[in-house]
């Protein structure tokens, strides 16, 4: 496989993409114009503005086709690696047991104003997701599942009372960037209450994160779309338990 | 002319005896309870508003010195009207109690006697803004007209800057919005008080404010006249301040308001007792002011599954509308919700959906049914999510739904953009026009899938009212019946702010709603 | 299962009746004349295949030859067989005659006996090897398995290469396609030859030949076997080709073809003799090898509106059926067309859809009915565009349709891209799976609207073919009857290349289809 | 109204626009970091990606919504103006009988192997589009309307036969750039013909041209969607009654 590759049309190289989007003018001439610019802008070759709609009086709304001329060199795509083995629940219990002879405790919650429990419920209630129990279903691990809309300082002083191994924080609301500044806010409040050696391990997760932004959020990691309890488990035990017997 | 089920109507009598059975115990305490937004509600009736340099409303400053020094379970209309004796109004005492230079009593004989006259006068003049609303609605409503079509189109904005609603509520409505449905910021239904004035910073929606209320009522009213139809506004009246916000609601002339009885429980964690108190007296307050409520059934299928849920979603209406006919509401202010939430994937899911839409139409012939569209199935790919909003439209437009939500196809995405709104009316309009008249086609057979399906969940529901009533609601609510949430009656937020009811509680809000009040 | 129309069987009559009286004259026509394409399917059938350095195949040179000196008016036949006894076989005949070495005469006496025997025997070995194909195709659908569900998934490719094309074909395939239609570059239907061999180059599609044909049906019965379904297999025979596809078509095992009886006198201009003529002979060659026809409707109703013009397309279809049954078509090869057209701001437009589409299908209760996605009326605006794709897909589902053309969102702007066939699917398998049993809840009432507008379409569309069968056809698609497009009977391209028949005209090919080669 | 302006989502500034298009690649976190990549290059800023499917084996649909970085400047748009006056017909036929004294013929077609023939028969023929009638309507024009699929040495001859002032060309299908060609060679074919004075105006329309294209592509001018009878009518009086006058 070719390690530069374009978007797909139907032609190999043809580069072709699907864009839309509203501009902050009347529909007129100028207006299709502009849209068009900003097609050129983003690189567009040979744009089509194949529909134009007015939105009130001062808005219109545009979808164009054209070719991308930019190239997409997959050596220097950077993802996070999956950088630790998946285990099965029965291999997380068994490591735990043997390696650290004590319960793991996690304690989650959704922080600030967010509600969304259904994802943090996915990875902590035994019901679980996509066909796999939660984390409360691993006999090895001790949950603290706050719920929603918790205050972070609330969180802290409850990590902190639970000796809290690692914290599961979800974040699924994320317009003005709730996610981020809650997320920062939460990883500043736990650096402030507690040196380095005794911090529990920072664990966000929700839809709209990018996974390689964890240290720039001042937490150790990131989980996104599609995460299963047992991505979460067989990282915790990595982190906390191997990691830890190899130092 | 919608399609007719074969319920059996002994059924549905029981379903509507148990409902009442369940309700009953709950009906009893809200009647024995006060909270302090109730009693707070009561000052916003008198007329106090404003806040203080930190933006604490005085009605609250004012609540918490009586709450205080002498409790809240009497009633604060006699001690605050008691003390008014000293100060030029309201908003002087408040001052005062504040800066802690307020003695609270109960008053007694002659000064009880004036205390009470002088409270009853001052809600009775809040309660005449609310009929003054209320009638200048009809008015208007005569004068403009209601929208030509059913369902009405219900189209929510959600910037956080209640300038920033305004024209975008405009414009909605001018491409085709019946009533709009200002979103609430996160956050606020927790907050123990009302912010005051114009806001213009939220998260994914606007704060509920009385000024808010007002600026857009007004800014609709003009667009009323415009688009000739009479533009219908929607807020919400959920969470630990309920009592107030529909106290707001009903003096400036808010149209509909998303009021439930297990949501805030529920959804936002907070005190069972604490809501069902507050949720009665709001719901006398909107039964006074003509105002349509929204129930929240639509929000357990967010958390619980569609199909095997769906008796859940029949069982909370028929208590919605238990909890609504005791607080007053009649029928036509009944806007019990439902949502088209099954899994796509099910196999014959829109003919499910078809089968529990006409079970609530059926259920509940006289009630605007609200219908919800699809947001958990709903994911990053937008076309599909236009395509099941088309069909969820379709679904609505054959089952004889009243008010339908707009979905927009980013709703796994963002909140909705100017486009997505343009978009999504788009979509309503086609399927509005081009299925106006497809429910004159459609007869589901007797004894075929969708008459089965629709007995199957009523039967399940009558089962589960049964277990409540012997349960009891609060236990069942506490089980995880609704949503899979587990809500304990002891646990959650606000409980603090309940107290029982003394013997001599008062409130003269509360008598006059009661119709005691003579 | 699907819902009825109270239609008058006695009108239903009435119109068939008059279809065929419309028909006859045009039949009489195509009996009496042939083509040149006509002579050129029955050398194809006699085996020849190749072409010269330029391209121009051997049938087409040889043809040439013949008509050249002798006319094709007693069929090219017995001057071929005639003059191939000093040839090993028909190419090294053709190579001699391009280079104008050969003399072609009509023989007579012993030599005519010798040559019809010579020429029946080699186009018997066309036939058997349509008559192998279609004995293999029932064997693989017997093994391998119809698709499960109607109606049948129909996709089209369209990259004008063949081997892009068969990638793209298989992936569709396995994403759920039943029935792959290989659309044909634009310009193909105006040459008056079949290219030859593997193609790489077309404008928005693919050329047919006879090894096109092979590769794709080859890579698609190994799909098949994978996806455990019989892969249909469709192209194009309409042209100035047609025979000559038919004949290919049959022989290399294609199972479907568009075949109209006037879709290239309406959009491509060629002369309506000349496609009658060749229209005739091609459907009596894929009557012998089972191919289910696909006819055009649809087309007159991106020229014509779909709500004026409806008429026209029961018109068509009728007339459709009357020239298929004619040529020896059954029923269930009698693929005829009809599309989603309807102007969608049309009010009920989704309703009036219905009404057309009930009516072909109770019209034609046992046709393979092909259901056309909506074109005319899709714009660049691909959200709305996925949408009535999506009732298009409904009104295919409650209406029984056999064979679902799948919509692109796209339509309006390019022929498909991969993602777009990829979300054209998943709307299919939606509404497919969602709304499978609804046609059960589906009865317009007697006196409804569908039922009216059904009857009136009906109504129309008898009392146009009486002014046909008064004006006669050729003189009605000279008038623009059909698609608003005029064409007169003397213009349009490939005129030249029709004779009538002399009293001893003579093709082995057609006497064995007329069945009367004893 | 402010000259630069930025996409609009839900706020004024912040530049949002929705993307989909198709990599060559299987779908695995590489290939979603793969269009994030191809999203930046793009100039989106914080792209979030909201959906990806595969397709078949070897590809991949994505859906990704983010803030784009690109300012359009309105000063810098380029439109076609509309440099004629607008004519009723009844203007149309007076000025060319008063200015001309004599019919003016327009020859149109659709050439190469185009058959759409709707776009051209909706500005010649009587019927016309969106209410207004064709060109076949104006007394004072002579449409001689050749239909589809016309070879360029047929419509070059016939032009001259009717001593044509204008020739009208439609194009409709684009794929591999079909109009681009067409439109050049019909262009080269009337130069090699007839001398520059001798010319008629050659006019070509369809869906997806771009206006501006018209020098590039030897015509003299480009209509595209939702031209209507009368832009014709006016432009053909405006180039070849007023501004011969004028001369
Ligand atoms: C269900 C839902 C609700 C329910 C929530 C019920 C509950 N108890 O959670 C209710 C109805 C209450 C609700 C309310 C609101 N919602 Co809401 N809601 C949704 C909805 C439909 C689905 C979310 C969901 O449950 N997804 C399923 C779960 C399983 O997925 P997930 O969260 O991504 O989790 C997975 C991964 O991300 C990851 N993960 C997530 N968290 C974590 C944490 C850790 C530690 C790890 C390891 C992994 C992990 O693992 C999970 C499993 O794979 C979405 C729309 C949609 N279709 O996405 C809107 C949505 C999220 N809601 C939204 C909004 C705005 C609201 C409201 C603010 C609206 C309002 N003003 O009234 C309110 C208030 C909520 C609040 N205060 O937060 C917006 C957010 C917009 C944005 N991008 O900012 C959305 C996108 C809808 C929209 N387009 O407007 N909502
Ligand atoms: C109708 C139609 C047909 C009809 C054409 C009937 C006819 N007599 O014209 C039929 C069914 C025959 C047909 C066939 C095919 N079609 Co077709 N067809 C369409 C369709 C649905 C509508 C086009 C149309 O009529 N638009 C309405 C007219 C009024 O709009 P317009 O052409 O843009 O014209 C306006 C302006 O552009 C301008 N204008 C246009 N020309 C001119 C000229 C001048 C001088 C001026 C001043 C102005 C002007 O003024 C007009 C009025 O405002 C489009 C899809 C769509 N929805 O757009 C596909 C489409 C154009 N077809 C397409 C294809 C590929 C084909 C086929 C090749 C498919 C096949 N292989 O079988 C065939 C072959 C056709 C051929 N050889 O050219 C593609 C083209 C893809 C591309 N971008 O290259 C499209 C986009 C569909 C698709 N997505 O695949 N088609
Ligand atoms: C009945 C009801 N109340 C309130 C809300 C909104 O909740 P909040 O304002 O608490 O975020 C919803 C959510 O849709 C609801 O359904
Ligand atoms: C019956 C029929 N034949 C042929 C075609 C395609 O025509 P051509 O191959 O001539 O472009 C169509 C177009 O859809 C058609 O409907």
């Amino acid at each position: 496989m070719s390690r530069i590759i374009r978007p797909y049309g139907d032609t190999t190289g043809d580069g072709m993409v699907q864009l839309s989007f509203t501009l902050p003018v009347p529909h007129d001439k100028r207006a299709e114009g502009a849209a068009l610019q900003l097609a050129a802008k983003m690189g567009l070759d040979g744009a089509m503005l194949v529909h134009a709609k007015p939105i009130g009086d001062g808005y219109t709304f545009f979808v164009v086709y054209g070719a991308s001329t930019h190239l997409v060199n997959l050596d220097e795509v950077k993802v996070v690696e999956k950088d630790y083995p998946h285990l099965s629940p029965k291999e997380v219990n068994d490591a735990i047991r043997e390696k650290l002879g004590r319960k793991l405790c996690v304690v989650g919650a959704c922080i600030g104003t967010d509600a969304h429990t259904v994802g943090i419920d996915a990875i902590l209630n035994i019901k679980g997701v996509a066909g796999e129990k939660g984390l409360e279903y691993y006999r090895e691990l001790r949950v603290v599942n706050l719920g929603a809309q918790v205050a972070v300082p609330d969180l802290v002083n409850r990590a902190v009372d639970e000796e809290a191994d690692a914290v599961l924080v979800s974040q699924v609301v994320t317009q003005k960037d709730a996610h981020l500044h809650n997320t920062r806010e939460m990883a500043a409040a736990f650096r402030e209450a507690l040196p380095p050696g005794k911090r529990p391990l920072l664990v966000v997760g929700g839809p709209r994160f990018d996974e390689g932004a964890a240290t720039e959020l001042g937490v150790d990691r990131i989980f996104t779309r599609g995460t299963t309890p047992s991505d979460v488990a067989s990282y915790l035990v990595h982190r906390l338990v191997t990691m830890k017997e190899s130092v | 002319m919608t399609a007719e089920l074969p319920l059996d109507p002994a059924v549905v009598a029981e379903a509507r005896r148990l409902a009442a059975k369940a309700a009953q115990p709950v009906v009893d305490i809200a009647r024995s309870h006060t909270t302090v937004s109730v009693e707070r509600a009561t000052l916003r009736l008198a007329g106090l508003t404003g806040a203080d340099p930190d933006g604490i409303p005085w009605v609250n400053r004012l609540a918490d010195a009586v709450q205080e020094q002498v409790g809240i379970e009497h009633g604060i209309a006699l001690p605050v009207f008691h003390a008014l004796k000293d100060f030029p109004d309201l908003e002087r005492l408040a001052h005062a109690a504040a800066a802690g230079g307020v003695r609270f009593a109960l008053p007694t004989g002659g000064d009880k006697q004036t205390a009470r006259a002088r409270a009853q006068a001052a809600v009775l003049h809040g309660f005449d803004r609310i009929d003054q609303s209320r009638s200048r609605r009809d008015a208007l409503v005569a004068e403009i007209g209601d929208p030509p079509q059913r369902p009405w189109i219900y189209l929510i904005v959600a910037t956080g800057d209640i300038y920033e609603d305004i024209p975008q509520a405009q414009a909605a409505a001018k491409a085709g919005a019946d009533v709009i449905a200002v979103i609430r910021s996160t956050g606020q239904s927790l907050l123990d008080y009302v912010p005051e004035g114009a806001t213009r910073e939220g998260f994914a929606g606007t704060y509920a404010t009385g000024e808010n209320f007002r600026l857009m009522r007004a800014a609709l009213d003009e667009t009323s006249r415009e688009v000739g139809r009479y533009i219908r506004l929607t807020n919400y009246a959920s969470g630990l301040c309920m009592p107030e916000i529909a106290a707001l609601a009903g003096m400036h002339r808010l149209d509909m308001m998303l009021n439930d009885s297990m949501y805030g429980i529920l959804f936002r964690d907070i005190n069972p007792i604490r809501t069902f108190v507050d949720q009665r007296f709001s719901r006398q307050v909107h039964a006074r002011a003509g105002i349509i409520i929204n129930t929240g059934e639509d929000n357990y299928l967010t958390t619980a599954d569609a199909v095997d849920a769906a008796h859940t979603v029949t069982v909370s209406q028929l208590l919605n509308e238990r909890f609504a006919h005791e607080a007053g509401l009649p029928d036509p202010l009944l806007g019990l919700g439902h949502a088209f939430e099954i899994n796509p994937e099910v196999p014959e899911s829109f003919r499910l959906e078809l089968a529990h839409a006409l079970l609530a139409r059926q259920l509940f012939p006289d009630a605007p049914l609200k219908w919800m569209p699809p947001t958990k199935h709903m994911t990053g790919d937008v076309f599909r999510g236009n395509l099941l909003d088309g069909f969820f439209n379709l679904a609505g437009v054959m089952t004889g739904q009243s008010i339908l939500l707009v979905g927009m196809m980013t709703e796994a995405v963002v909140t909705p953009w100017l486009s997505d709104r343009d978009i999504a009316l788009q979509n309503v309009r086609y399927v509005l026009s081009a299925c106006a008249g497809l429910a004159e086609d459609f007869y589901p057979p007797k004894d075929g899938f969708i008459a089965n399906r629709a007995n199957q969940v009523l039967g399940e529901a009558v089962d589960l009212l049964g277990r409540i009533v012997d349960d009891g609601l609060l236990n069942a609510i506490a089980d995880g019946t609704f949503g899979i949430m587990k809500r304990p009656a002891d646990g959650g937020r606000g409980l603090d702010g309940v107290a029982k009811r003394a013997e001599d509680y008062w409130n003269p809000a509360a008598a006059i709603l009661d119709g005691d009040h003579a």
